[in-house]
């Protein structure tokens, strides 16, 4: 399953609401607000590690540049829209 | 693959119609089908040709035209939804419809895919 | 027929969704699918019994969820822990939902043909 | 006390618009004075008069106008944000005015009281 | 001051953003999904009983009837329309 | 001359809130009052350095903040731990604002005569 975060980590409870349901390995993207969670060095960063140990986290890189943030945290990968496309053609999809 | 994108989200207010259209041209260049785009909640405003942004800002409606028209895509407004939030076809733009939410049930029925743009 | 979900996690009133979600619930159910429906987080909420809206006029939407079986929609299941971290029991509801585990939630969505989340 | 209102939700969508006109309400049976109530953002919504909800249900616009005509009450759609979303002259309901956003800081200059009702 | 909260304590952090900045004998008012905050039992609950000891917690009527929530925990004060206006009377407003 | 404040409290983009809130920022600096702008919580990630729309289109309003003093809007601070929980240094904004501790925020709002929050 690929589940999509949009929502600040610092304002929404959406990722861990998701992170109660999602077994481990499943793919999570985070993209518009949502980027925030993989920016380095924040409140969330530790959470964030234990996080990316147990799933497969992507940040979405066009959201990314739009705010500003240049580099994720340890453990993310950075994706396009093509890739985002790519990991709907593997997965469904829940929006939280 | 067979996509469907439902969108929630007013344009400009949410990032959400901005995410869903470039996701959509993204799997347009990958080669996939997107059997509909359908307009729900909030998102039946993405559809008004008053629709009058900023010379410097895109303008969001008339990038659904383009992309509906071009590719010939099925792009509908939820009849129920717009009619409380004052979309009718006195204000739709051409490359939207408007229809019934059971075009919703039956792209879910049809679609390999669908992805939902929300709050 | 094609397995298809609603899963309900937004609060009533506060944003439509719920309300939304419903509608398109109802109209699943004319089309002859095999169709689930599932309350977790927030989405336990919109089901509480006892709404009043006579002092706002605000629609209440609570009873046309005791109609779904009406509509043939009888799979309907809530998260235990959503339910529970609300303080909520199966009595204080309007429907009485199969209570399922969170990890089976992933699960459920997976065998969808498609799910919609609300 | 000479209150003000901002209103930065659509109808239907979010309960904003509902709490705000429940509040007039409650302000005005009080004694108090609106000065102003100002749509922004997404608020700008509610002034269509293209609006028509399910027969049961509430109509936003027309208690807005209702309000705002039967208290001489100052209702102002932001011009800007009207813009953007597809709200103009064609569309807007009596008892509703498009205005600058300087009415805003308008408001917070002559108002005790300025009520937010937002997300 | 008078906080105004209307965002569901499950979902949002909007509660305990405001809590950073305000003092104590602040008035908070919940409305709206604000309300969810107030009920009895819950998994905020011993966490609002310790916002109520230090804040004058109240909770709109209206917003608990449209939502089926008949009781508030200990602590809060429950008030309708007039005594929000009444609230706003006294304090300037900040809407979270 | 009034005290007039606008607080940002949200983050940009993804909804468009700080976006129409600078526009009214803006417009106050025209009203030759006495104005004063505040970043706290996901508000501080509005005037982050280094926005790029090129890849989306979204209007990059960044360098529009940097304009504030363009318009008499001198008094600029930022709540220290809203900054901090984010990451973020002075370094990091397009702006400098003064930092203030959490404690002076309600304070800041009290003494104004109206303050709006985006």
């Amino acid at each position: 399953m690929l589940h999509l975060i949009n929502k600040s980590p610092f304002e929404s409870m959406s990722l861990e609401d998701c992170l109660k349901y999602a077994n481990k390995g499943a793919s999570i993207l985070l993209y518009e607000d949502g980027i925030y969670a993989a920016m380095p060095g924040t409140a969330v960063s530790e959470r964030m590690a234990g996080v990316t140990a147990d799933y497969k986290v992507y940040a979405l890189k066009e959201d990314m540049m739009l705010r500003g943030v240049d580099k994720v945290m340890d453990g993310v990968t950075e994706i396009d829209y093509a890739g985002f496309v790519g990991l709907v053609e593997e997965s469904k999809t829940a929006s939280w | 693959m067979k996509f469907g994108l439902l969108i929630t989200e007013g344009p400009y207010q949410h990032e959400a119609s901005d995410s869903a259209y470039q996701f959509a041209k993204a799997a347009l260049a990958k080669g996939h089908e997107i059997l509909r785009i359908f307009f729900y909640s909030d998102g039946v405003l993405n559809s008004t040709k008053l629709m009058d942004p900023q010379a410097d800002d895109r303008h969001i409606q008339k990038q659904w035209t383009e992309l509906s028209t071009s590719n010939n895509i099925d792009v509908i407004v939820c009849v129920a939804a717009a009619k409380r939030r004052g979309i009718n076809d006195d204000v739709i733009a051409d490359g939207f419809k408007i229809g019934g939410l059971g075009m919703l049930t039956e792209l879910a029925i049809e679609a390999d895919r669908l992805v939902e743009f929300r709050a | 027929m094609a397995k298809l979900m609603v899963v309900f996690r937004t609060s009533p009133y506060g944003t439509i969704y719920s309300f939304e979600g419903l509608e398109n619930v109802l109209i699943m159910g004319a089309y002859d699918q095999d169709v689930s429906v599932l309350f977790i987080d927030d989405g336990v909420l919109a089901i509480k019994k006892g709404m009043d809206n006579s002092s706002t006029g605000i629609k209440d939407f609570s009873p046309t969820f005791r109609a779904l079986e009406a509509y043939d929609i009888e799979k309907i299941f809530i998260d235990r822990t959503s339910m529970e971290s609300r303080g909520l029991k199966l009595e204080d509801l309007v429907i009485e939902p199969e209570i399922i585990e969170a990890d089976a939630v992933e699960k459920m969505m997976e065998e969808q043909k498609n799910f919609f989340m609300f």
